[in-house]
């Protein structure tokens, strides 16, 4: 089971909670269960999110693997100049 | 699938040199062709009509006497540019953006465009559109947006993260951080709470937006266009325009600077529009005046921030509230200021909260290392305050709370191996820290922190039969990636940088590529090339064994050849690439190296600098007279052109710290959209801008590269506040430095003086 | 409208043309001769990005019109090199990273020349200040600096060895 | 738009005379050619005085300097002799914009402009310039001081044209400077100026002074109050803290996008100070 923790506005749409707890063994599967879970979080997934994993930032690998116990943060996608 | 991207300490026989750039002799000739240096066969010249207004209703677009006008093809208005979004507001935005929808919502939102046969036909043509406006009252200030009386700039929206469900200019409150802020600041010894001010810059990029559109009733169409990314302009422009992402061909030109600005579409759906509707190539390029009114430029800001600390030196609490304008239209740049607030410090707890507002002003696009600078310039201003109070060296004290690999960002993650630390430590032993000071002059020093970032990256390398190498990328080269990604190709295929030529490619050769964004051109193409030129080496093997009849197993490949392993092979002398290449035609035809992959896990990357101005007390004019840029690199591939970066963000920056400002009037019209009135640097501003390069390499690329395009346009501003405070002896809150703001903090601390001496 | 009728030298070659009263050097250049190496980042005289020099005066191309340069000389980047030879200047801004995005460059050379032409000696602050008038956004200028220095320098040894 | 570019005075006044809708004289034209580029103006009319044989030279005589209107402002400085015996002027002339601007702009079309914030004027107020013009009435002398009437009109007539500046020989012990407050260190417009021409009596005493300011009214100012404090002193810091005062009393500038009241006013009196200084010693006190 992980902890994802949530920041800026996702916590919003999760009921302003800090955290949530998911069992996913990737990037794609924690999505999926995020929706099933929290259906309020879908609009927040398609605006974009990143997803970090023990402090690496992953924005598109979805296949990406997730390690039992790993740190998870989502954090909102993030545009540069 | 991406192959692993971890660093592997490869040792380079070319990465880090020097050599010349592959377009530098376009470039100095003349010869290179940028977005207005193209023309094509029956062109017109497209025109647009903009909002003398800040906020207005549209009651009546009456075309029809510009229509008679001989030479005019085409006029359209947004009703030429139906929504085909369903649903997806985002799009809707930029949609809107691009040609008001209804209502003006900034001066010099487009309200109509002209195609003509030449210039002066569509500018007459201009002249002949009457609109009917119903002016109504405009907002352009953050603060002011934020009030419950404030003109809604967007009635639809409502504030995410915000408790009520009216309707508001605020579009979105992010928190982040952790801890207990409050128990923090009980237990500080010292705590400082101040307020500053940020005005809105603009990227300033010399060459305007332009384009040349040529869309045929088949339904196909191209695009020439100044971008950071053709790729995210031709999915967002066929996405508009009801069109199929394989038939517009988008090809980038030479890009003449866009740090930012030109990762938005702006006029290129409408160039778009028009060519479609006149069934001619429409060419359109923005005036300044039109670049400064409407493209994106940076959000004002308001911003609180209290730090406490122990007489220790030890931070026990930080809180930021953040206010960022996002213009016209919702953005997350608020939310970025709250996220990069704290990142450089280790806090056990941080809080900070950003507000993204709406006002009547243009949509805010994304500026080098976003919203980070303005958050800078408030905590780095506190944490110098803070260790003043204390009686600290502002160095150490920043060394003593400096984030550390384990730190748990303020922002969430804990970080890897970061370089906050090193370049504190080198900034601390610079001799620049130990040079004299004169009259009136003071020193500054400040850091900052940029995210960075990869992304979707697709890479052709394919060999000539002569042995020369064309490497294509798809992300465009706005400094000097071209001689970086040459020189990762040949490090890799071990042959020498001259017998590698890097094009960028259009959209209709390559996969999908990302933006140059986020400092990630160098970072995910040179990730791409090295997998591309890894690939085509496991192809060269393979005919190097073809032609020795031998298993591909006992190959090598070392320096740029072919050997066989073992001694039932010695007789067989090795193959060069160049050999394998000329034979290529008999040993299975061409050989090319592909690579599509996503270059995640960027590393986030840090700038120290510091700063020596002089301040003429007598009209607060100032000089810089030192600067110098310490940054991390992970890994600098072509040295000169990262100096070049460093050199160019801390420029920027200096001119947002001193003299950029957007000037409104109470009509809410911008009243310096020009390079006479808003002042970025000139060449006899600034002194030479040493640098230091940082080599702490990023664990999640083959070569350790991170970004270095952004990160030290943050600490600039702060450093140079704090550099004018120790000169004038009085705290500055407020960005632009300018003379007449400066002379002002002297007379009122004068002022002051005088009243404590009097009473 | 009617046109003026212009015959004038560009970059040592006899040119004619016609364009309206109120047409610039800098539009007539670019899109009447095909010259697109000015560029223009203003149109306001404030870049420099469209400077050439007229009758050997530096000049923005954007603020001269195209009728004022009947009988006259123009220069532009274009005509910088000397055949397959590049001009010093040029050679320098490419060895030194002199340009990122490289579209305030033509500008920078045409300057950068105007200010060798007349003073082959210049200090830091002399260049800084010749080059006042040419914005680039890219490199905080300093690469520049140095190659305009290094130029100099290569020229006038170039001129002692003669 | 009609361009003219003819090669005599009186031709080029007549075509002013003559011409029907708007018409506009082009010396450098860094001030017309932005206005028409921003579409402040569209020209029927546009006559080019650089063919105009009088209007292309620096004349030295013995009553002084005559600088024709067509001159660009690189060629005052560049003549040496003027350099010397009006550096001020010069000074100011070539503060005007960047290089490429110096090789078009003219101290006569910034003088015609009219714009309150022009460099070159206070120092040729200050100098006592006066412009010759030449119209369908003939030719006419006036003091540079009374061409601009407010921002963007002089009083010149229609058909009358600017066709030099004239400047005196400087008398005796005599000197000029021009300083003016800009945000950068280049390419600004004055946010505010001062002129100062002076002539010194014996033992180093000011005999006659003349001190103007830039940009901090509708048009250039005289301030005869400063010119009073400075006569008489050898420049001492009650003097120049009189000149500050009289020159920030003499101010009544504007809150725009390039400077408050306060600090025009106060700046102004800072500068005076300053370029009474610098041409008290070009003047050769000490």
């Amino acid at each position: 089971m992980l902890e994802v923790q949530l920041s800026g506005s996702l916590r919003d749409a999760a009921g302003g909670a800090a955290s949530i707890h998911i069992n996913a063994a990737t990037i794609r599967e924690l999505f999926r269960k995020i929706v099933e879970q929290h259906p309020r979080m879908q609009a927040s997934l398609d605006e974009g999110v990143a997803v970090s994993i023990n402090g690496e930032i992953y924005r598109d690998d979805w296949a990406q693997m997730i390690p039992e116990g790993a740190e998870i943060f989502l954090l909102p996608r993030i545009p540069g100049g | 699938m991406t192959p692993d991207p971890k660093y592997t300490k490869q040792k380079f026989k070319l990465v880090g040199t020097r050599p010349l750039r592959p377009d530098g002799l376009d470039k100095v000739t003349g010869r290179a062709r940028y977005g207005a240096d193209i023309s094509a066969p029956g062109q017109l010249v497209g025109a647009i009509l903009r909002s003398p207004h800040a906020h207005a209703k549209i009651i009546k677009i009456d075309t029809s006497k510009a229509e008679k006008l001989k030479g005019v093809k085409a006029i359209i208005t947004s009703a030429d540019l139906p929504d085909l979004t369903n649903g997806d507001r985002g799009m809707l935005d930029i949609l809107e953006n691009c040609m008001a929808r209804g209502r003006a919502l900034y001066d010099g939102h487009a309200v109509a465009a002209v195609a003509a046969i030449d210039a002066a036909t569509a500018k007459k043509a201009l002249q002949l559109i009457k609109v009917q406006y119903k002016k109504l009252p405009h907002v352009t200030d953050v603060d002011e947006a934020m009030a419950d009386d404030a003109p809604l700039v967007q009635p639809h929206v409502r504030t995410r993260g915000g408790d009520s469900d009216k309707p508001s200019n605020i579009v979105s409150i992010s928190t982040f951080g952790h801890g207990d802020v409050e128990a923090g600041f009980a237990k500080a010894d010292v705590i400082i709470e101040k307020s500053f001010k940020t005005e809105q810059t603009h990227q300033g990029y010399i060459e305007p937006h332009a384009c040349l559109a040529s869309v045929g009733p088949d339904g196909q169409g191209e695009l020439w266009v100044t971008t950071q990314g053709h790729f995210v302009f031709r999915n967002t422009c066929a996405a508009l325009l009801g069109m199929e992402i394989a038939k517009l061909k988008v090809t980038s030109s030479e890009i003449g600077g866009g740090f930012g600005g030109k990762t938005h579409v702006w006029i290129e759906p409408v160039a778009l529009a028009l060519s479609r509707k006149a069934n001619r190539p429409v060419k359109l390029v923005m005036s300044r005046e039109d670049v400064f009114r409407a493209s994106g430029p940076t959000s004002s800001t308001s911003v609180d921030v209290k730090i406490g600390a122990k007489k220790n030196g030890k931070i026990t609490a930080a809180k930021a509230t953040l206010r960022y304008h996002d213009g016209a239209f919702p953005g997350i740049w608020g939310m970025l200021g709250a996220m990069t607030s704290f990142a450089c410090y280790n806090l056990e707890n941080v809080q900070s909260i950003g507000y993204d507002v709406l006002v009547n002003r243009p949509k805010v696009a994304a500026y080098r290392a976003p919203s980070a600078p303005m958050a800078a310039f408030g905590i780095e201003s506190v944490v110098d305050m803070l260790a003043a109070e204390i009686g600290m060296d502002a160095v150490d004290f920043r060394i003593k709370n400096a984030a550390k690999k384990g730190t748990r960002a303020s922002y969430g993650p804990t970080y890897g191996p970061i370089g906050i630390g090193p370049t504190l430590e080198a900034v601390k032993n610079h001799p620049h820290m130990r040079a004299k000071l004169g009259k009136n002059q003071g020193r500054g020093m400040a850091c900052g922190f940029w995210f960075n970032f990869g992304g979707q990256t697709c890479t052709d390398l394919n060999i000539g039969v002569d042995g020369t190498v064309n490497l294509a990328v798809g992300t465009v080269d706005v400094g000097g990636a071209r001689a970086s990604l040459s020189l990762i190709a040949a490090e890799e295929l071990g042959i020498p940088y001259e017998q590698v030529k890097c094009n960028v490619a259009d959209t209709t050769s390559l996969g999908h590529n990302d933006m140059t964004e986020g400092s990630r051109g160098t970072f995910s193409s040179g990730m791409a090339t090295i997998f591309a030129a890894r690939n085509a080496v496991e192809e060269l093997k393979v005919r190097a064994a073809r032609t020795w009849e031998i298993d591909v197993k006992h190959v090598e490949w070392a320096d740029g050849q072919a050997t066989a392993k073992g001694v039932m092979h010695s007789n067989l002398s090795p193959l060069t690439l160049t050999d394998l290449a000329k034979a290529s035609p008999n040993t299975g035809g061409p050989i090319a190296g592909h690579s599509e992959s996503v270059a995640d896990g960027a590393g986030v990357s840090f700038a120290s600098h510091i700063c020596d101005i002089e301040v003429d007390p007598e009209t607060g004019a100032t000089k810089v007279l030192r600067y110098t840029v310490v940054q991390d690199a992970g890994m600098a591939i072509h040295p000169d052109y990262v100096e070049g970066q460093f050199q160019g963000a801390a420029a920027q920056g200096i001119g947002w710290a001193l003299n950029e400002e957007y000037v409104y009037g109470a009509d809410g019209r911008l009243q310096n959209p020009g390079f006479l009135d808003y002042r970025i640097p000139v060449c006899s501003d600034l002194p030479f801008i040493d640098t230091e390069i940082l080599e702490i390499p990023n664990p999640n690329h083959p070569y350790g590269i991170r970004g270095v395009g952004e990160t030290s346009i943050v600490p600039p501003l702060a450093a140079i506040g704090n550099a004018v405070s120790n000169a004038i002896g009085v705290r500055m809150d407020h960005v632009p430095m300018s003379p007449p703001r400066i002379l002002k903090a002297i007379k009122e601390a004068a002022a002051a003086e005088q009243e404590v001496s009097a009473g | 409208m009617a046109g003026v009728h212009v015959s004038t030298t560009i970059n040592g070659d006899a040119v004619e043309f016609v364009c309206p009263g109120n047409e610039t050097l800098l539009d007539v250049l670019r899109d009447r001769i095909g010259l697109t190496g000015s560029k223009e980042g203003c149109g306001t005289g404030d870049c420099g990005a469209c400077s050439v020099t007229v009758d050997g005066q530096l000049v923005c191309s954007c603020l001269v019109l195209g009728a004022e340069v009947e009988g006259r000389k123009v220069e532009t980047v274009e005509g910088l090199a000397d055949g397959d030879k590049l001009h010093p200047l040029q050679s320098k801004f490419i060895e030194h990273a002199a340009l990122q995005c490289g579209v305030c460059t033509p500008g920078f050379l045409i300057a950068a020349k105007a200010l060798l032409d007349y003073n082959p000696k210049p200090s830091e602050e002399e260049i800084r200040y010749a080059l006042a008038g040419n914005l680039c956004r890219c490199t905080g200028y300093d690469k520049i600096v140095r190659a305009v220095d290094a130029a100099a320098k290569e020229m006038s040894r170039v001129a002692k060895r003669k | 738009m009609r361009y003219e570019a003819p090669t005599s005075i009186k031709e080029a006044s007549s075509l002013m005379a003559r011409a029907k809708g708007s018409a506009f004289l082009l010396a450098g034209g860094t001030d017309l050619l932005v206005r028409m580029k921003s579409d402040m103006i569209e020209p029927d009319l546009v006559v080019d005085i650089k063919r105009i044989a009088s209007t292309q030279s620096i004349t030295k005589s013995a009553s002084g300097f005559k600088i024709g209107a067509s001159v660009p402002c690189v060629a005052l400085g560049r003549n040496k002799e003027l350099s010397k015996a009006w550096p001020g002027v010069v000074e100011a002339a070539n503060l005007i914009g960047s290089d490429q601007i110096q090789g078009r702009c003219t101290i006569a079309g910034n003088l015609c402009n009219a714009s309150p914030a022009a460099d070159s004027v206070p120092a040729l107020v200050a100098a006592r310039a006066k412009a010759v013009v030449v119209g369908p009435q003939g030719r006419r002398t006036v003091p540079v001081e009374k061409v601009a009437t407010g921002p963007g009109t002089t009083s010149l007539k229609k058909g009358e044209i600017v066709e030099s500046i004239t400047l005196s020989k400087p008398s005796g012990k005599s000197g000029d400077a021009y300083l003016r407050f800009i945000p950068r260190t280049e390419m600004d417009i004055a946010v505010c100026s001062a002129g100062v021409n002076l002539t010194l009596g014996a033992r180093g005493v000011v005999k006659t002074a003349r001190v103007a300011l830039g940009a901090v009214a509708a048009t250039v100012v005289l301030v005869p109050a400063a010119a009073r404090a400075l006569v008489g002193s050898k420049l001492d810091d009650a003097t120049l803290e009189k000149v500050a005062a009289a020159c920030e009393a003499a101010c009544a500038p504007i809150d725009d996008k390039r400077g408050t009241v306060e600090f025009r006013t106060e700046v102004a009196g800072v500068l005076a100070r300053r370029a009474a200084k610098i041409a008290y010693q070009r003047a050769g006190g000490k």
